[in-house]
């Protein structure tokens, strides 16, 4: 059963990495995912201006939908205990204050730990930055969770971007469909790999350089 | 001056040729939507767009009342936005051309931004700063053509206030001093643009009299607004329709 | 009768100047008499975070004394409907928002509306500039009371202050024990005199080149 | 981090020498007493502080329990603050020295700003920013020293932000997260200062369980709060003790 992990799967892996008393963001695509599998005394905050707030409403329980509970990914959520609105400065100054965890996809990770999030160009002017560059530069800790190749097979973990710079070395951490990586003031460190997988499998798919570190062990949920 | 209570066509003329306008935009969340379309029905021109985002909105759900931010297009000649949605590069536009079309072609000008960096901006603006610099954005598309300083060794981008000239709001409740309250998300951007433009204009479901708000709750002070509109229960914007709305969105276009 | 106008007449006149639907702030000293008088419709900002609040209390009324209603000043006021409080970010974002008429007291005010307020130096180290700088800045318009001459006789009204600027070319009109005087891009015009003086006396008490309104006339409350 | 419910003087423990510590003090409205008290009985020394105001008391009052900043000058080397009241300069300081002497002779450093400067910085500190452009402030003892800037035509002053290592926080009551509600203009530049501030230690009147807050009404979210500490109900800087301190202050001291 030697298979990629489903994006599910990777999503399930980061919420690990948060424990009681954390506050997090959660980007656009697979980390959205995580809202599913917050641990209990974890609150999410939104960039639209909350925080603290509760499970996402569903087709279920419709007549919940309040036009004024809307996530940053447009979705619905519920209200819960402890939560708080407050204006986009604020959002934006909480976002950049080193006090909550990020989690964010990404297109490419360099062995410095900068990061790629979007294929913006001056031709396309494909202009979706949002918030993307605050949460990568503020976050207290940055975790990015994407494929390990992109669909055309190509290393996502390189030496140097070929996408445009979202923010420089700020990645403390990647979670792939294969590994979980460490970003260290050394470079790159192999510290889980899917089951089935070999070290050297990943080490082929991955155009950094990548350290295995003495503990690497294998992903476990 | 004392604020005016009147309608969306009435105030909306306010906006004069070539005037920045700002607004926030977040699907149908805090967004001014009434006041959206009766600035599409006018007939000003050149506008400078600061908007908190530009999304326009599923193609059903416009017709029921989705505030697509696409029907100011004939107004605009440049929109600065951190986030253009995907479909703008899908819906037809002015006349015949797509959006997207526009927006390559420089027909429609624009302007990359960060949500933190168009917050602060307003916040500058209404501070009365002459500008401030950014740790965020350096060696990206947002620096292009900016000036860098390194400060205690760090690289920082300069950025300049928006001080727009009408800022289009949209709050929960008004009491007929002007004093707003918001809800929940629903907040977002609209105290920042309303201490940010020189004139705000403000769409609200009701309004009550002083003291029926808890002034614990009130987040932008009635001496932010200029013009304060109600908006109709029956219109596609009204807080009831919205709901509805909300319900839609969830079972069908999901 | 031939005398100076106290200290509440002065605040009395100033008020003359604010109209229904008008937002002021009232800097220390004579400008805080005005809350006293302040006509029906103008609501009083006060610096440390409040808006439209109502009267201050009195001797008589001293169990309204709450520890969290007090003006920039150190007063107590009452509440009052339609007041609202926010955090001094946002006040001294209002304060500078063009927005709030601001009555401020003065050592000097120049020819061209420059205005000092306090008599820092650098070796008295004297440090009280509060939000008179910010409020000098931003008003919408600027009223200063002041007396029309210093306790030692000497002119307020100068061709150039001696004292530090408080901010430049901010004054937009001045009212001392003596006269009102506009602020015009032509320097500084007598509007109004005090009962049973001449504008020859006036003239003759300023060190500022001063002209006299076709209209001049006697102030009246 | 899960925030710590502890007394003062286990919180007060986090500040070390030559720290920045940051405070609202505006009378005893907004101010945290009960924490000055804590940090005066404390061995720290060589403090920054960064205060909104430093307002010595009226001698009658301090007894009665109005929170006079004097109290800290044993732990101070330097006073930031827009308003350095009267009184300090008649009031007797470090050993023998008056408070007065201390500062004219630099013994105790002082830097002049404005309020609108002050609580700009601490924005800018809580927004990352390298510094900003002030247009207060021009030509005055305020912009001695600093880099001017002409923009647009018109002369700005370089500020540089303010990045307390500990904020000092008096709020009216807490939930158990540290999400935090305040009362009237006791709010103040408390907010402000716990935005900027890396670590915040906060006294407040009660602590109620989650839930119980408005969500509306929660000025400042948890995740600024480090440190919440129960000002004991028999407290000099209890909200019930300042009530009746107000009553005398107004009958008595004025």
């Amino acid at each position: 059963m030697k298979q990629k992990l489903d994006e599910l799967v990777m999503a399930m892996r980061a919420v690990q990495e948060l424990k009681s008393g954390d506050y997090c963001n959660l980007g656009l695509g697979i980390p959205q995912m995580c809202a599913s599998y917050i641990p209990e005394g974890v609150y999410v905050q939104s960039e639209n201006g909350v925080i603290g707030y509760g499970p996402l409403v569903t087709v279920d329980d419709v007549d919940q939908a309040d036009p004024g509970l809307v996530d940053a990914g447009g979705k619905f959520y519920t209200p819960a205990p402890g939560m708080s609105f407050f204006d986009m400065l604020t959002s934006f100054a909480m976002i950049r204050s080193g006090r909550l965890i990020s989690i964010l996809g990404g297109l490419q990770v360099s062995e410095q730990g900068d990061l790629a999030i979007h294929s913006l160009s001056d031709n396309d002017k494909y202009q979706q930055i949002g918030g993307s560059m605050d949460l990568a530069w503020g976050a207290k800790r940055l975790i990015v969770i994407m494929t390990h190749q992109s669909k055309d097979g190509k290393p996502k973990l390189v030496r140097n971007l070929t996408y445009p710079l979202t923010a420089a070395r700020c990645v403390d951490l990647i979670i792939t469909d294969l590994a979980v990586i460490d970003v260290t003031a050394d470079g790159l460190v192999l510290k889980e790999i899917a089951p089935g997988w070999t070290v050297e499998e990943i080490k082929s798919m991955t155009e950094a350089d990548l350290s295995t570190a003495a503990d690497v062990k294998i992903m476990t949920l | 001056m004392p604020i005016k209570i009147c309608n969306a066509d009435e105030a909306i003329l306010v906006i004069k040729d070539n005037d920045c306008v700002a607004a926030h935009m977040w699907g149908f969340c805090g967004t001014p939507g009434h006041l959206f379309r009766a600035l599409a029905a006018s007939s000003v021109k050149n506008l400078t767009l600061y908007i908190e985002n530009f999304l326009p909105g599923p193609e059903g759900a416009v017709d029921l009342g989705f505030p697509d931010p696409t029907m100011l297009l004939p107004r605009l000649k440049k929109i600065v936005t951190p986030f253009l949605g995907a479909r703008v590069f899908s819906r037809s536009g002015i006349g015949t051309d797509f959006l997207g079309d526009l927006i390559l072609s420089g027909k429609l000008e624009t302007e990359a931004t960060t949500h933190g960096v168009f917050q602060e901006r307003l916040h500058a603006g209404a501070m009365g700063l002459g500008g401030f610099y950014s740790p965020v954005g350096i060696d990206t598309i947002v620096a292009d053509g900016k000036e860098t300083r390194l400060i205690d060794g760090r690289k920082y981008v300069f950025e300049t206030p928006i001080r727009p000239d009408v800022g289009l709001i949209k709050a929960a409740k008004a009491d007929k001093l002007g004093n707003l309250v918001y809800h929940g998300s629903a907040r977002a951007a609209n105290p920042v643009i309303a201490m940010a433009s020189k004139v705000n204009i403000v769409e609200v479901d009701e309004i009550v009299e002083p003291g029926e708000l808890d002034p614990e709750l009130i987040v932008t002070p009635g001496v932010y607004v200029d013009y304060l509109v109600k908006i109709p229960d029956d219109d596609l914007s009204s807080t009831r329709n919205l709901k509805e709305l909300a319900k839609i969105v969830v079972t069908i276009l999901k």
